[in-house]
């Protein structure tokens, strides 16, 4: 089955900062809870670790990143990423475009569209969650791209950021979730985007 | 279809639960009826190391009346639900949901706490929690703490338990003279989610609609809260063509998934339909009819 | 001469025609019955598969090592395992092949792709994902009306070169077959000549038979003996036998297969499937029986679909309504591996009885088969082969014919049976009806429902928006396969047998090989028996699915029991009786001409006082025979039916279908079957609520839908339709009885014509209901999602 | 993690047995104490073929682990009759030609058991709902619902 996200998120700071973050491939993956690059193959290609946890439901996938294009002038990465469950019985693509677009008035937005398909166990017994479930994961990894950004930049903000970004939970999971709404009510505490 | 390996846990009181859960962690889940989580362990799709059961735990259980509320401990069955007298006289809008809930089997096991705590969106009880507003007491490491129905729910199987908090019991506000209520829930055969549901409680004084609370089931993400449709009747006359306004700003707010059950179009007015119907049955039944 | 005492010990026999009780019941009832699952003998293993996520992929590399690290893991099989004994791939019945274990690549989500063998079933679920399998994707091909372009991904590289796969000349590597009948060029003629045409696409949609018991087996192996006993849920446990011996060396005479309790077959236990090869090649390997029993899961996932016939129906006709020619043209989704379980020689089966009860002059079908990345299958379910798609297509084209005539279905209908003076009838397609009356079966249940009144209902109630649907369905089914002339597996003619011993005592054992799954056979052959021997039913064994004892046979399906089985006993029967009557007139000292057969006796004609009942013929026939005559008593009947049988109905549905949800509720289900002579009227409406529930499931709910991936959606029963209680319809029953005239005894079956009649009738209400308005055809299954879409498109659902 | 020992009465007899915490009921009653009556048909708490009676409610023991049975009393078909004689709900079901293939019967029978404890006299509609958490292939149902007005009836008489 296949799931089709469109997701804009605001970012703080310059655009230049997010344009230069979304080129770190491992830094970007792990603003996905739970993602880690375990080895660069060359340039284009990686591979990674998702450990994916939804309420009660847990899956490791296990997966290799292609970097499709990087275009400076646009701002606009895209790339291919293709996994299994490592049980076997489930797998995953993810054909994401993104880019950084500049907002009027200062501040810019991480734009994303992604296509994600699932085929296996998960997509055939699972798919009455599929989208809702996608659709939270992408929110979680703004979130997290976002405050990244922020923490690139200077100031108290920042440094709260920072701080955060190194508490972040290690995988994808419900209290993540709540981590990620506390952030949010930080955010307003401090003054940051939302 | 064989769930994995599990060190089982069978607590006979809270403490001891919450323990427990403090011990290990995200990796121990929490087991009350199992209709929910079994099937997703014999599916592989959840695999908890460790299994705290609550079915030995006393306290959770029962249905009460105290300090002007209606508590229900959590792992009060469905069928206990719809035994009680107590409710069908405080709360009703809870036992004539539970009726639609799964199958008499399944009644027997699920508990109104893993249903609310599970957080699918195509659970009854959070839509009904939201329309009969209700709080819960969670229960964890730091102490107890209670929070409002409305907020609690905040995504597919993602609510407002904390790491290590377990749902303890349910407080509802007992119903009065002037209060009417229904559910309806569009499913395609017994034992089913529904396509989409609806809960209404509302009262009435003298014609006026004086407080209303909507909840809608599996047509979004998690249950969802009607507010701009509980605004358009809130203080007026309710009448059929605010009803019917009311179930359009209530399909503005759903966001469903397409499914087996149907697709975006065809539940979103199936929330509007339910919600049509919900109401007019709360309101016959505040008017003092059936 | 019949008296009042000749009804009374005929009573006692509890013959044709009683509604004996059930023999099975009391195992049933008591927890006893012996189903496959049942089983456990000495040092059994379990088997599991490792199975496909992927609808289309290339199997790069399978590693077992972690599997095979797991404590209690006996083995993992693959593919590269079963190659040295050459059972990688089996034959299947429609002359294709099917991988048992992926040879290569996967062409279907599920597919079986490696067996782990462990202590128990929970070991073995464990070890099933420490296997690790390397794919490459590949694109999936779903959709069949894409199988056949120029640049469709080919799923059979196997194949890919052949000309043929069994069934005729391909011209695509995803083509499996093309077969017509009947003669286009005479057709065409009709079509161009006629007042009024009418064309319909249609769906008869994927679905699964899903028995409550699933597919499963226990292979034990003898190695000292060399003896491989196999209990499994067949259909066809002789048939299974051959093919064992045919795929593995075995001689056939060293090779036991059991069929025990079956929890509900109905075409789903015809076939042979990867899970029985491969538990009977580990047994062999690991010398220790070893279980496979598949989950629901699996089940609807893998072992056998039906139907997927994308069809268009077109009837050419006068504009006063008389028919003139009948052309249907089919797109069959056959799935990975055409394992279209049908025994007949043609690939598209009974398709061709599509004329259905109607006088058509001429007619012409084609149907093409196509291969796509979905489980292999195309069984029977609960009809002969292929039968309920063809009776769909021309009860819907027959309600769509008078909907463009403005006509009622109910006069059209009359208007165009075969009349009961034309039976032996020969249809424009080549069948040889045998008897019938529709006309009278259709009167009967238009006065019994009161049909015009409920077009009056029906004419007021939209009058007000209300939605209501009134259907009919007079189908004519085609059972009993078959004829060997026309019918076998793997070249076994379609005959089957019965074998009766009578013992002294009089007490009967008799075998058969067909194979009960629910229908009662063990009461019901002792009816036959009982009225055709003057024995107590009560006193008659009947034994099936050992083929150690029972004598061979093809099994039970496609109604095939009554008119097959259920004649070999009655000739069995009367082989003894006409040895008995020798030995009565023996013990009597007449001549044989001089006597006659009353209910449980001969007598001598003239002088009823004078007889020898059957029990003192039985007991006489170990001490005291005629000369010249080999004593005991028992025979045996291997019968090759001349002709099918054509049971035949007429239903009648009404349903009122909620305008602002789409449900829909069957009020009233009127069904009249004439399955010529009852044999057990108690079994037969038991069968007849049976189907016909099956009938309101598939034309209201059950579907195998697959995404764009290949993904199968619905494989539970969670979204997998099967009606409960509270959705069930009350089913009301009638009858007429137009005896076969070549069965012995005038019976046809009756299984399956709930089914093959209740679905269409339940799809023409739902169209009614919605063509009422304005609206064309409508598709199955009639969801409320999908009838609430028909509904807003024709704006119903104002409020 | 080890097995643990659990005691449960069964059809009125103490037993007892070791069991892994992820076993399930079903398999328990069915491959350690062979009482093979309870069916498993979709492993989803759907079809209600494993319907037994614990403490006098019916489960769908392929949705309970048998470490949860300890201590429990259980009803399963084999010991529903009693004494020799069949339960009423057995007799009728023969009567009226409540089964075909046997499949879902056993757990019918302790399903129709229960509730006829629940609601002596049902209406035709309370039996529906009642019993809807049983799935029959074969029947269509309208034998079943027969049987068990006739189990009332016959228990109402005792």
């Amino acid at each position: 089955m296949q799931v089709n996200l469109d997701k804009v998120f605001k970012l703080s700071g310059p655009a230049s900062n997010a344009w230069t973050f979304l080129q770190d491939i491992p830094a970007v993956a792990r603003c996905l809870p739970g993602a880690e690059i375990t080895e660069q193959v060359d340039d284009a290609n990686y591979k990674g670790t998702v450990k994916v946890k939804i309420g009660p439901a847990t899956a490791n996938f296990k997966g290799d990143i292609n970097i499709k294009s990087i275009d400076a002038s646009k701002q606009q990465i895209q790339m291919v990423g293709k996994g299994g469950d490592v049980k076997g019985t489930s797998s995953a693509t993810m054909d994401l475009t993104a880019s950084v677009r500049e907002l009027e008035g200062g501040g810019c937005e991480l734009v994303g569209y992604a296509e994600v398909s699932v085929t296996g166990k998960m997509a055939s017994l699972g798919g009455r969650m599929m989208n809702q479930v996608s659709d939270q994961i992408l929110n979680q990894f703004g979130d997290n791209f976002a405050n990244q950004v922020l923490a690139m930049g200077e100031g108290e903000a920042a440094e709260a950021a920072a701080e955060k970004a190194a508490q972040q939970p290690k995988e994808l999971n419900g209290f993540a979730f709540i981590w990620s709404l506390l952030m949010n009510n930080l955010r307003k505490v401090f003054g940051g985007s939302k | 279809m064989i769930p994995g390996v599990f060190d089982y846990h069978a607590p006979t009181t809270m403490a001891d639960a919450i323990a427990l859960l403090a011990q290990y962690g995200d990796e121990a889940k929490v087991l009350a009826g199992g209709h929910s989580l079994l099937p997703m362990m014999k599916l592989r799709f959840a695999e908890p190391a460790y299994l705290i059961d609550l079915n030995k735990i006393n306290e959770l259980r029962g249905i009460s009346e105290a300090n002007g509320m209606v508590r229900i401990g959590a792992m009060t069955t469905e069928n206990q639900l719809i035994a009680s007298d107590l409710l069908a006289q405080k709360c009703p809008l809870i036992p004539e949901a539970a009726r639609l809930v799964a199958d008499p089997q399944v009644r027997n096991r699920g508990t109104i706490g893993g249903d609310i705590a599970h957080g699918d969106p195509g659970n009854d009880h959070p839509a009904v929690m939201l329309a009969v507003g209700a709080s819960f007491v969670l229960a964890g490491p730091a102490g107890e703490r209670t929070v409002a129905a409305d907020g609690f729910f905040l995504g597919t199987y993602w609510t407002g338990l904390e790491e290590g908090e377990i749902l303890k019991e349910i407080l509802v506000p007992p119903v009065t003279a002037s209060t009417g209520h229904g559910y309806a829930k569009l499913k395609r055969k017994t034992g089913d989610y529904a396509t989409a549901g609806a809960a209404v409680q509302l009262t009435l004084n003298g014609d006026v609609c004086d407080s209303i609370n909507i909840g809608l089931t599996n047509v979004g993400a998690c249950a969802i809260k009607a507010t701009e449709a509980e605004d358009v009747l809130r203080g007026q006359v309710i009448t059929e063509a605010l009803i019917l306004t009311a179930a359009e700003k209530a399909m503005a707010m759903t966001d469903p998934a397409e499914d087996l059950r149907g697709d975006v179009e065809y539940k979103t007015h199936m929330a509007g339909e339910m919600c049509r119907r919900a109401l007019r049955q709360a309101l016959a039944r505040a008017k003092g009819g059936a | 001469m019949t008296t009042a005492e000749s009804l009374d010990r005929q009573d006692k026999l509890q013959g044709v025609g009683c509604s004996r009780k059930r023999k099975e019941d009391p195992r049933f009832i008591q927890g006893k019955g012996n189903y496959v699952d049942d089983i456990k003998l000495p040092g059994m293993l379990y088997g599991d598969f490792v199975r496909s996520p992927y609808a289309h992929a290339r199997i790069k590399s399978i590693n077992k090592e972690a599997a095979l690290a797991l404590p209690g893991v006996h083995a993992v099989l693959t593919a590269d395992d079963l190659k040295p004994l050459n059972l990688h791939w089996m034959p299947t019945l429609a002359g294709d092949k099917q991988a048992v274990l992926a040879d290569e690549k996967v062409c279907f989500q599920y597919q079986e792709v490696a067996m782990v063998i462990a202590d128990d079933r929970y070991i073995a679920a464990d070890a099933t994902e420490l296997v690790e399998v390397e794919y490459e994707e590949l694109p999936p091909l779903v959709d069949p009306h894409k199988a056949l372009l120029p640049d469709a991904p080919i799923i059979r590289e196997d194949a890919a070169g052949a000309d043929e796969v069994g069934q005729g000349q391909r011209t695509h590597p995803n083509h499996i077959f093309t077969w017509d009948v009947g003669d286009e060029a005479m057709t065409d003629r009709a079509f161009e000549n006629a007042d009024v045409v009418v064309s319909q696409e249609m769906l008869n949609q994927r679905v699964h038979p899903s028995p409550l018991e699933t597919c499963g087996c226990v292979a034990s192996f003898d190695k000292v003996r060399g003896e491989l006993t196999l209990y499994l849920t067949s259909q066809a446990p002789h048939v299974v036998r051959t093919v064992v011996t045919m795929l593995s060396g075995i001689p056939e005479s060293k090779v036991r297969v059991v069929s025990p309790d079956i929890g509900g077959g109905f075409g789903n236990k015809v076939g042979i499937y990867p899970g029985y090869v491969v538990s009977i090649v580990a047994s062999i390997v690991l010398g220790r029986p070893v279980k496979w029993i598949e989950d629901r899961i699996e089940n609807l996932s893998t072992t056998a679909f039906a139907r997927d016939y994308h069809m268009i129906g077109e009837l050419a006709a006068t504009k006063d309504g008389k028919i003139k020619g009948l052309r249907v043209n089919v797109l069959a989704d056959h799935g990975a591996f055409n394992a279209h379980a049908q025994p007949t020689k043609w690939p598209a089966g009974f398709f061709s009885i599509c004329t259905g009860s109607y006088d058509i002059p001429t007619a012409y079908a084609k149907v093409k088969g196509v291969y796509t990345n979905k489980a292999p299958g195309g069984v029977a379910y609960r009809c002969s082969f292929r039968v309920t798609e063809a009776v769909y297509v021309v009860e819907r084209m027959i309600d769509v014919l008078a909907h463009k005539l403005e006509m009622d279905p109910a006069e059209l209908r009359m208007k165009n049976f075969i009349q009961p003076e034309q039976f032996p009838y020969h249809s424009a397609l080549g069948w040889e009806y045998d008897s019938g009356d529709y006309p009278t079966a259709l009167k009967k249940v238009m006065e019994a429902v009161d049909y015009a009144g409920l077009r009056k209902e029906q004419a007021e109630k939209k009058a007000r928006g209300e939605i209501m649907g009134i259907g009919l369905c007079t189908f004519t089914e085609v059972v009993g396969a078959g004829p060997s002339k026309s019918c076998d597996i793997l070249g076994v003619g379609m005959f089957d047998s019965a074998e009766i011993r009578v013992h002294p005592t009089g007490s009967v054992i008799a075998r058969m090989g067909t194979i009960t799954q629910g229908q009662g056979h063990q009461t019901t052959y002792a009816q036959i028996i009982a009225t055709e021997l003057g024995l107590s039913s009560e006193d008659i064994q009947i034994e099936e699915g050992d083929t150690s004892t029972a004598p061979y046979g093809l099994g039970t399906y496609g109604s095939r029991s009554t008119p097959v089985g259920g004649a070999a006993t009655v000739m069995a029967a009367r082989k003894i009786r006409e040895k008995a009557r020798k030995i009565a007139a023996h013990l009597m000292e007449v001549s044989e001409n001089d006597l006659e057969w009353d209910v449980d006796r001969f007598r001598v004609a003239g002088n009823h006082e004078q007889f020898k009942t059957m029990k003192d013929i039985a007991w006489a026939a170990y001490n005291n025979v005629p000369e010249g005559m080999e004593m005991g008593l028992e025979s045996v009947d291997y019968y090759d039916p001349p002709n099918f049988t054509y049971p035949f109905g007429a239903y009648l549905c009404v349903v009122d279908i909620d305008r602002f949800t789409g449900e829909l509720k069957v009020r009233r289900f009127y069904a009249l079957d004439d399955c010529g002579t009852r044999i057990n009227p108690m079994i037969i409406e038991g069968q007849v609520h049976g189907g016909l529930n099956e009938a309101f499931a598939v034309a209201t709910g059950q579907e195998l839908p697959y995404d764009e991936q290949g993904n199968l959606l619905g494989n539970t029963f969670m979204d997998y339709f099967w009606p409960t209680m509270v959705e069930t319809p009350v089913w009301e029953l009638d009858y007429t009885v137009t005896p076969s005239p070549h069965h012995p005894m005038g019976a046809k079956g009756v299984a399956e014509s709930p089914h093959v009649g209740g679905i269409p009738c339940i799809s023409n209400a739902v169209n009614d209901a919605f063509m009422q308005f304005g609206a064309s055809h409508v598709n199955m299954p009639h969801n409320a999602w999908r009838n609430w879409k028909a509904i807003h498109e024709l704006g119903l659902d104002k409020q | 993690m080890a097995k643990q020992h659990i005691t449960f009465t069964l059809n009125g007899q103490a037993v007892e047995a070791l069991v892994h915490p992820r076993e399930l009921l079903i398999h328990v009653l069915r491959e350690q104490l062979m009482q093979t009556g309870a069916h498993i048909g979709c492993e989803t708490s759907h079809c209600g073929a494993c319907t037994i009676d614990i403490d006098n409610e019916s489960v769908k023991a392929c949705t309970m682990l048998a470490v949860q049975a300890d201590g429990a009393d259980i009803l399963s078909v084999e010991g529903l009759a009693a004494n020799g004689e069949l339960h009423a709900v057995q007799q009728a079901f023969v009567d009226e030609h409540g089964l075909q293939c046997g499949f879902c019967t056993p757990g019918m029978l302790l399903r129709a058991y229960r509730f006829l404890k629940e609601n002596p006299t049902p209406t035709e509609e309370d039996i529906r709902w009642g019993m809807s958490g049983n799935l029959c292939r074969c029947t269509g149902y309208q034998n079943i619902i027969k049987a068990v007005q006739t189990a009332s009836r016959t228990l109402q008489a005792e």
